[in-house]
């Protein structure tokens, strides 16, 4: 045993600590619990890691039978790891700590009552540690199940941190309640999972699926497949159910980097990578996953050229980099599409993270167009962003150059025209990202704040986190999966590394074009294309289509149809219709029962009357 | 010496007197009247159990019935300073019901009497002398001793119920 | 006299106790009856050790004539499904007893008087054995919640009371109805004997009888659940009654109808419920969702915390209708999660009426600015009621959507759109209550938690996270009962149906394509 | 001449039509009478009526049974007296009226 | 001899001495109240007022009889009338000495002898209330009114423990009639003892006959318990409008009534005319020694007399008592009146506790009346006849 328990345990235990003790700790002492938890769970990885190697197999701990009914069903509390939940521990603690440092800073300030909900922040933060360790070392779906639905509840629960803004538990509802479409599918998966393979253990549900030979359970398994991937798509943000991220940046900005960029809309590639036995036999449904990706990661990347917030253009940024890790999964690089998902952490955890600081030098201020010219005022900050947009434009060597080579190829290897689809959307991705670094840091300062440079615990992890970002491909994942995985499809071509690298240069070229050399240009193209500019602008309507189309409907049904109509109107009608007709036929009869006892009796003394004659006629009288 | 009927003479005269009482009841409007009249009707009753040879149903007739149930009604009366009632301003349906259907009452219940009722048999006095008080307490003790319990609970229910209503303050 | 006879005398005689205490000394009697109530409970734990070593049959019996003539026998006893449907009643009762603290200040005696002897009614239910002692019991239970909604309630509770009244008695009179034919055809009122005769080919009843008989106690037991659409007396009932009679009604008495189904109709009419298995998990995923849709648009909470219960109980009568070990399994153990959680509901609406006064949603917000536990509780409990892991909710509505989806497996899928509904509508109300800026009036009364409230709440809490947590505890039993009704309902096995070749015929089976 | 001599024993019958009588008068007073009270002791008029052909018919079959029937009707009559005089002073104390038809409603 | 004839002589007698008593009782009890008081009371009429009861007899019937306006006619007239009836008629059972033989014909010293007499006793009294309750109701007076009631409910209240004590010592006595209650009283224990009912083994029933008294008293309305005709409260009672003959029978009645449950108790608890001790031990000179020593007082009295008739109506008068002494010496009448005497005597003694607590007591409060009816004598009534019962079914 190696007590895989302790790693999400010890952030457990802060989250009781603060949450229920929190509100009589100084902030120091809040934060002590809160980054310790997470570090001690960081340093336990690593050393339960080093002492389990080489971890090409499951390994697996049984702790107690969680749900069992009968002799059929029996989910234990199980934890495991393999080299891919390796891969993830890491990223989740590594990035986790830092953030969790960071946001000691960035919270120092919240306005309010408990120096402004600091140790629910940081309870919150815990918590969500806590369910993502259990996601990643789950070792059967329900435990999964768990930590997937936990985690989407600290999400809701940090977005509608500011609970007193509606917007901000709007968004929290939002999301949780997306999240729970996605996880409907999931569930149908589970239950699918189970119907199939009498159980849900990964190690039994793989082995059997490995052993299916024929092709008779092919069309359970794919769809199996196709339900994971909604429930995937509902957590990661995919199309359809991408809505939710967007707005989820109404969260304070380090919940933004830790939740909404770095790990848990990973969770849904993870799980996917996870699955990957069942889905290698249902190519229809891989298919599905990356067409999904594609689709998800252009559709973003339009829109992210268009958003004026900061946070924004980072959300639909991280919408877009999802949507490459589901086309690498869809494609069958699994492991690429892990790797993007940690090099994807590192910078997209940065830019997060950056923005943040830029938001806390300009006291809230999160519109690019009241930036500009922070360069010289917030030097650190502008030189961890630049890496960081440095390592998501692709710039050779850089990480994001690492792993998104990894996945063109990938794709260009599975089908080219997804590679070209692919290629373009780096372009863009290069684009916009850029088009933030200069609206923000170079050109004349447009805003009214006075900037001023984050503390060291700010600008510490943005440091670890450049250096990261910028060395973090190194760390060759692909390789390190490889026994769990499978390799990736062969092909590296140098002519595809040259294309994806010459679009990403040509996205910072546009870039500085538009937004350095000639700022009147934007305007000029937004006014040529204007429909397709509002189009994009407003996020092509998806929001007011799914308001429109599902959420009106529904509620004015419910209350019109079902509770005004069905509710009152018939039941309750039938019910009352059948109380007014006993009423009447009362009211008629009731005649007779005036209530003047004298009646009464004289009634009685009629009918002993009628009995004593009938009598006497029938004879018993003799 | 000629042997006189005492026995239908004391009837006679007792049956006359509570069916005039009984008549005074129902015509007398002042209901103390009427309570005087069902006291003398009680009274006898009493007489006529004597006769039939129930001393203890005679005594306990007056005892309790006499004296203790009619003094309560008594009692309410002069409580309330009832008067008498106000005439009547309309035929009610009970009236215009009652009275026939009553006359057929009565004569059913004659007709069955004389029918069913063998006219041979007759009452003297001492012909039955079951009715002592020792017979009495003897059966009640024995064979009836359950239901008598139980209806001295049902007393002390009365009682209990009866303070309680009673008592209820006015507010 | 056994432990479970105790458990039935005990508030029985505390209920007349307490009526004979005086009328003038609230303390007295509020003291008095948590006394009992909880002298129950700590004696109701004994069951436990006992019935846990062989769930499967019943413990601490008690066989004794009652009435000579019909042939009426005391008999009840407690096996491992109705043993924790008994504690939960002997736990909330208590629970309710601190809730009405301070809230019920009319006719006190009266009021924990009825809470005593509505304990001992429904204990009664989940005990009997007897057919008609079965009845007696259930009306029993059904007299004091008339009284505690017609009398304690809000201001329709006349309506309400009498239309709770109602319904349940025009379903309990089938019920009487289906109990004298059996009396008539079986000879006897005695379930285990009518069970063991009916097995031994001596009570033989023609399939028109069985269906009718099974529907007269269906229709009860769907009235008390209540399963559309027999449903619409709940709302009112709950968005009438005290918060103590909400609490019980919900977690105890809703409870009774789906016990009945387990306990009586399954066994009874194994056949009849299997053929029309069908349309009655319809009219449950229907209520499900319906449930769920009109939940979400009440104005009241209450109402809305009722129509949710409507929804939840459609799972359980889901699961029962499955008739597999798994759905059934998750369906008792779904009434025991909906008996904590929705009784937890309940309790903390109650709270915020006794702040506020006022029932309506939109009398509300930013409850969490000014009482952070009571927002911390309520979002807990909302959490275990839309099914999150590792509270309880989860554990039975997972058994019980695996368990549908076993038999068909687009039962599964309509339920569990129920669940994402379930979210939609108590995060709204979560929102509209406790988010947002804080109204003056909210600021003004909303205190936090007392020391009573804590007491009340605590218990429940534990409980969601232990039974989300490690549901063996509790599991085991009911599984082992449960084996043993759907042992009796499978007299006549369905022959497994033959493996049909093809790549798409096994999800065609599934999803039970024809 | 017709014959009015009496018979030296009464006839049982003779009793019973009283008994008849008395409980039809009874009746009438119930039925004729407004004021509470005195339908209440037509009431009893019939108990006492009833307790008389209890005691022939005890006479005839030379049997105690009667009279201890006639004593439990005396007991239920004497708490029924009790009860129900408390009830009309209730009913008096609340509406002031003793007159039968005024009391009409159920409802206090 | 004719059985109705011989009723009709011993009714006359019966009626002639009872009327007489009732009579000479006022005075008796006057005079004693007087004594008590230290004065001389009536001693106008007659030597020292003997003829005074006669005096009042004429005055009474002589006055106007007022009917106030605004009474009930009818029932203001019944009321006395049914009082003094139901009075009278109670003394038809009580027995005043054993069986007898005079010139011929047996019968018994009393009037009759009815099976059920003790019931018969209380059936009167339970109708004697309507006498009071009517009086006061059919007065248009407030104060006959209260008086009535308080009449009738305080003798409801006391008939209860009065019925109570009456029951106690018949459970020994195994009958309901009065004579066989005597018969039963005969003898003694060891010679000496009387088996009156307060002495009888196994249960001696002195407590009842504490009980019985105290419930006459209020039964009567006699001091402490004379509530109903409390002067200071309520003028006169329920009698207040009541002149003339209607005042008459209402006083005879209540004298009556005292004399019957003196007799009752005579009766009941004391052995009826039984004698003290027996024959054999001289019991039978009892009676001329008393009077001897009466004539011997009015002797000493005669000589030293305050006016000058006295001293010739008390020698007088002694010598009449001697007379009477020498007539209880005759053997042949001896079995005549050594009964009745000792039976008078007993009475005579209780009629004396009466008008001797008169003169001694205050008066009760109305609400301290019942409750010591129904929170203490009636308990421990309850307690007595339980005692009792025990002692009867164990012994």
């Amino acid at each position: 045993m190696h007590q895989l328990w302790l790693i999400p345990a010890f952030p457990l235990l802060g989250f009781l600590i603060n949450g229920i003790f929190g509100k009589k700790f100084s902030k120091r002492a809040v934060s002590l619990f809160a980054v310790g938890s997470v570090l001690l769970s960081f340093l336990w990885v690593v050393k339960t890691l080093m002492a389990i190697s080489p971890l090409e197999t499951l390994y697996t701990e049984h702790y107690f039978t969680w749900i069992a009914s009968g002799a059929a069903l029996n989910i234990g509390f199980d934890l495991s790891v393999d080299r891919l939940t390796s891969v993830m521990l890491l990223v989740v603690t590594g990035i986790g700590s830092l953030i969790h440092i960071y946001a000691t800073g960035y919270m120092a300030h919240e306005p309010g009552p408990n120096h402004g909900g600091y140790y629910r922040f940081f309870s919150y933060l815990n918590l969500f540690m806590f369910f993502m360790l259990i996601l990643v070392l789950a070792a059967n779906y329900l435990l999964l199940f768990v930590g997937w639905e936990g985690v989407g509840l600290c999400s809701y629960l940090l977005i509608g941190f500011y609970f007193v803004k509606k917007s901000a538990t709007n968004a929290g509802i939002k999301a949780f309640v997306v999240n729970r479409i996605g996880d409907f599918g999931f569930s149908l998966a589970i239950f699918l999972i189970f119907i199939q393979f009498g159980s849900l253990d990964f190690q039994k549900v793989f082995a059997q699926a490995g052993g299916l030979a024929d092709e008779v359970q092919a069309g359970v398994i794919t769809a199996t497949c196709l339900l994971l991937m909604v429930g995937a798509a509902g957590k990661s943000a995919q199309v359809p159910l991408y809505v939710w991220l967007p707005d989820a940046m109404e969260g304070p900005t380090p919940v933004s980097a830790l939740i909404h960029a770095a790990t848990m809309v990973t969770a849904g590639v993870y799980m996917v990578a996870r699955s990957a036995p069942l889905f290698n036999h249902a190519p229809i449904a891989m298919e599905v996953v990356a067409v999904i990706g594609l689709l998800t990661a252009v559709m973003a990347a339009t829109i992210g050229m268009t958003q004026n917030d900061i946070k924004k253009v980072y959300a639909y940024s991280t919408v877009s980099q999802l949507g490459y890790m589901f086309l690498a999964c869809g494609v069958g690089a699994y492991s690429a599409g892990i790797y993007h998902v940690m090099t994807h952490a590192f910078f997209k955890a940065l830019l997060f993270l950056g923005a943040g600081s830029v938001i806390h030098a300009l006291q809230g201020e999160q519109d690019l167009r009241n930036m500009g010219g922070l360069r010289s005022k917030i030097p650190v900050t502008f030189l961890t962003l630049l890496c960081a947009s440095l390592a998501i434009a692709g710039f050779p060597y850089t990480s994001g150059f690492m792993s998104k080579d990894e996945i063109l190829v990938a794709a260009h290897h599975h089908s080219p025209a997804m590679f070209w689809i692919g290629v373009i959307t780096a372009s863009m991705t290069a684009f916009y990202v850029w088009r933030a670094l200069f609206l923000c840091f170079f050109g004349r300062y447009r805003g009214s704040a006075h900037p001023h440079e984050s503390p060291l615990v700010i600008t510490l992890p943005l440091g670890v986190l450049a250096l990261l970002s910028i060395l973090g491909g190194f760390f060759r994942v692909p390789v390190w999966l490889e026994p769990v995985l499978g390799k990736a499809p062969e092909g590296h071509d140098p002519a595809l590394v040259i294309i994806s690298v010459a679009a990403g240069l040509i996205g910072i070229f546009l870039a500085w074009l538009f937004y350095v050399a000639k700022p009147g240009l934007p305007d000029t193209f937004a006014r040529a294309l204007k429909g397709l500019y509002t189009l994009v602008y407003n996020k092509y309507f998806v929001d007011e289509a799914y308001d429109a189309v599902i959420i009106r409907p529904v509620v004015d049904g419910s209350r019109t149809v079902l509770w005004k109509g069905f509710d009152v109107g018939v039941v309750d009608g039938i019910v009352n219709g059948v109380g007014s007709v006993s009423r009447g036929v009362g009211g008629i009869l009731r005649t007779l029962q005036g209530g003047s006892i004298r009646n009464y009796a004289a009634l009685t003394l009629l009918g002993a009357v009628l009995v004593l004659a009938a009598v006497a006629f029938t004879g018993g009288a003799q | 010496m000629p042997s006189i009927p005492l026995d239908a003479i004391l009837f006679l005269v007792l049956a006359a007197i509570a069916v005039g009482s009984a008549i005074n009841l129902v015509v007398q409007t002042h209901p103390i009247n009427s309570a005087l009249s069902l006291v003398g009707v009680m009274i006898s009753l009493a007489v006529l159990y004597l006769l039939l040879g129930g001393e203890f149903i005679a005594a306990v007739q007056v005892i309790v019935y006499a004296g203790a149930i009619m003094v309560l009604f008594v009692f309410v009366i002069m409580l309330l300073n009832a008067g008498a009632e106000r005439p009547r301003t309309r035929l009610s349906f009970s009236v215009a019901a009652g009275v026939p259907v009553l006359l057929a009452f009565l004569s059913a219940a004659a007709y069955f009497i004389l029918k069913k009722v063998p006219p041979a048999e007759g009452v003297t006095f001492g012909g039955f002398t079951g009715g002592s008080p020792r017979a009495v307490g003897e059966a009640l003790f024995t064979r009836y001793l359950l239901p008598f319990e139980v209806t001295s609970i049902l007393i002390l229910i009365a009682i209990i119920g009866a303070i309680v209503l009673a008592m209820k303050e006015i507010d | 006299m056994t432990l479970l006879d105790a458990l039935i005398a005990i508030p029985a005689a505390g209920f007349l106790i307490t009526l004979l205490l005086p009328r003038d000394n609230p303390g007295l009697v509020r003291n008095f009856t948590l006394f009992v109530s909880l002298v129950v409970f700590l004696l109701s734990l004994g069951l436990i050790g006992p019935v846990q070593e062989n769930p499967g049959v019943m413990h601490f019996e008690t066989n004794v004539p009652w009435i000579d003539y019909p042939a009426i026998r005391y008999h009840v006893g407690v096996d491992g499904m109705s043993l924790w449907l008994i504690i939960l009643s002997t736990l909330l009762t208590p629970i309710c007893i601190l809730v009405s603290w301070n809230y019920i200040q009319k006719r006190v005696k009266e009021f924990y008087a009825f809470l005593l002897l509505l304990l001992a009614g429904v204990t009664g239910v989940f005990v009997a054995l007897d057919l008609f002692l079965f009845y007696v019991f259930w009306e029993v239970s059904l007299v004091p919640m008339y009284f505690l909604i017609g009398v304690w309630g809000h201001d329709r509770r006349i309506y309400a009371a009498v239309k709770f009244f109602l319904f349940t008695m025009a379903g309990s009179v089938l019920m009487l109805g289906a109990i004298i034919v059996l009396y008539l055809k079986g000879g006897s009122f005695d379930l285990p004997f009518l069970l063991d005769s009916m097995a031994k080919g001596g009570l033989v009843l023609n399939p028109g009888q069985q269906f009718w008989m099974f529907l007269a106690f269906f229709v009860a037991f769907a009235v008390k659940v209540p399963l559309f659409p027999l449903h619409t007396w709940l709302p009112d009932a709950h968005g009438e009654a005290p918060t103590a009679g909400s609490i019980m009604l919900a977690s105890v008495l809703l409870k009774l109808g789906a016990y009945g189904l387990v306990r009586v109709c399954l066994p009874l009419f194994p056949r009849v419920a299997r053929e029309n298995a069908d349309w009655i998990i319809g009219l449950a995923i229907i209520g499900i969702i319906y449930g769920a849709l009109v939940a979400m648009v009440q104005p009241n909470m209450k109402r809305l915390v009722a129509y949710s219960s409507v929804s939840h109980l459609g799972f359980v009568v889901l699961g029962i209708f499955s008739f597999t070990q798994i759905g059934l399994d998750g369906a008792v153990y779904q009434m025991l999660n909906h008996g904590i959680s929705t009784g937890a509901l309940f309790m903390l609406v109650g709270y915020l009426y006794e702040r506020r006064h006022s029932l309506e949603i939109a009398d509300f917000g930013g409850v969490s600015s000014v009482a952070p536990w009571l927002s911390v509780m309520f979002v807990v409990t909302t959490l275990a009621s839309i099914g999150l892991p590792l509270l309880n909710n989860f554990v039975g509505e997972y058994l019980v959507l695996q368990g549908a989806a076993q038999v068909n497996f687009t039962y599964a899928v309509f339920a569990a759109i129920g669940v994402i509904l379930s979210a939609c509508y108590m995060l709204w109300l979560v929102q509209r209550t406790f988010y947002g800026e804080t109204p003056h009036e909210v600021a003004h009364h909303m205190k936090d938690f007392n020391a009573r409230e804590w007491a009340t709440m605590l218990p429940l809490l534990a409980l969601m996270v232990w039974m989300g947590v490690y549901s063996q505890s509790f599991i085991p039993a009911i599984t082992a009962s449960n084996s043993r009704t759907l042992d009796m309902t499978r007299q006549s096995a369905v022959a497994s149906q033959p493996q049909a070749p093809g790549p798409l015929a096994r999800l065609k089976e599934i999803f039970h394509v024809r | 001449m017709p014959d009015f001599s009496l018979p030296a024993a009464v006839p049982i019958s003779w009793y019973l039509i009283l008994s008849a009588v008395l409980f039809t008068l009874g009746i009438a007073g119930f039925l004729l009478r407004r004021s509470i009270i005195t339908v209440f002791m037509s009431i009893e008029l019939m108990l006492n009526a009833v307790n008389l052909t209890f005691v022939t018919f005890s006479y005839k079959l030379k049997a105690v049974d009667g009279h201890i029937f006639t004593f439990f009707v005396m007991v239920v009559a004497a708490a029924e007296a009790a009860v129900g005089l408390a009830i009309i002073l209730t009913v008096f104390r609340n509406r002031s009226t003793l007159e039968i038809d005024e009391v009409n409603s159920l409802k206090l | 001899m004719n059985f109705f004839l011989l009723s009709l002589i011993k009714t006359a007698i019966v009626t002639f001495a009872l009327l007489t008593l009732l009579a000479y009782l006022q005075l008796v009890e006057r005079k004693v109240l007087a004594h008590i008081q230290l004065r001389p009371g009536p001693y106008r009429v007659g030597p020292h007022g003997f003829f005074q009861p006669l005096a009042d007899v004429i005055k009474l019937v002589t006055k106007e009889g007022v009917i106030p306006p605004g009474a009930n006619k009818f029932f203001y007239l019944l009321a006395p009338v049914l009082g003094v009836a139901l009075a009278l008629t109670a003394i038809v059972v009580i027995p005043f000495g054993p069986e007898v033989e005079i010139f011929g014909v047996k019968t018994a010293m009393g009037l009759t002898d009815l099976n059920i007499g003790i019931l018969f006793i209380l059936a009167l009294s339970s109708i004697g209330v309507y006498a009071i309750a009517l009086g006061g109701w059919a007065s248009p007076s407030k104060y006959s009114l209260l008086g009535g009631l308080r009449g009738s409910a305080q003798m409801i209240s006391y008939e209860l423990p009065m019925a109570l004590a009456i029951v106690a010592p018949l459970l020994m006595l195994n009958t309901l009639s009065l004579r066989e209650m005597v018969d039963g009283q005969a003898g003694f224990y060891f010679g000496f003892i009387p088996k009156w009912s307060i002495f009888a083994a196994p249960a001696p029933q002195i407590f009842s006959f504490i009980i019985f008294l105290i419930a006459v008293f209020a039964e009567t309305n006699r001091v402490p318990f004379d509530l109903p005709e409390a002067e200071a409260e309520l003028v006169a009672g329920f009698h207040t409008e009541y002149s003339s003959m209607g005042f008459a029978s209402f006083f005879m009645a209540e004298y009556c009534n005292i004399v019957t449950v003196c007799c009752v108790a005579t009766v009941l608890f004391l052995g009826g005319w039984h004698p003290l001790w027996p024959a054999e031990y001289g019991s039978n000179y009892v009676a001329p020694l008393v009077f001897l020593i009466a004539a011997g007082i009015l002797f000493y009295h005669g000589r030293q007399g305050l006016r000058r008739w006295d001293k010739v109506s008390f020698p007088a008068t002694g010598v009449v008592f001697v007379l009477l002494a020498a007539l209880f010496l005759v053997p042949v009448l001896q079995p005549y009146i050594v009964p009745l005497f000792w039976f008078a005597a007993k009475a005579g003694t209780i009629i004396f506790v009466f008008i001797w607590i008169r003169g001694t007591l205050p008066r009760f409060r109305y609400d301290q009346l019942m409750r010591f009816a129904w929170t203490f004598l009636f308990p421990l009534a309850v307690l007595n006849l339980l005692i009792t019962a025990l002692v009867v079914a164990l012994v």
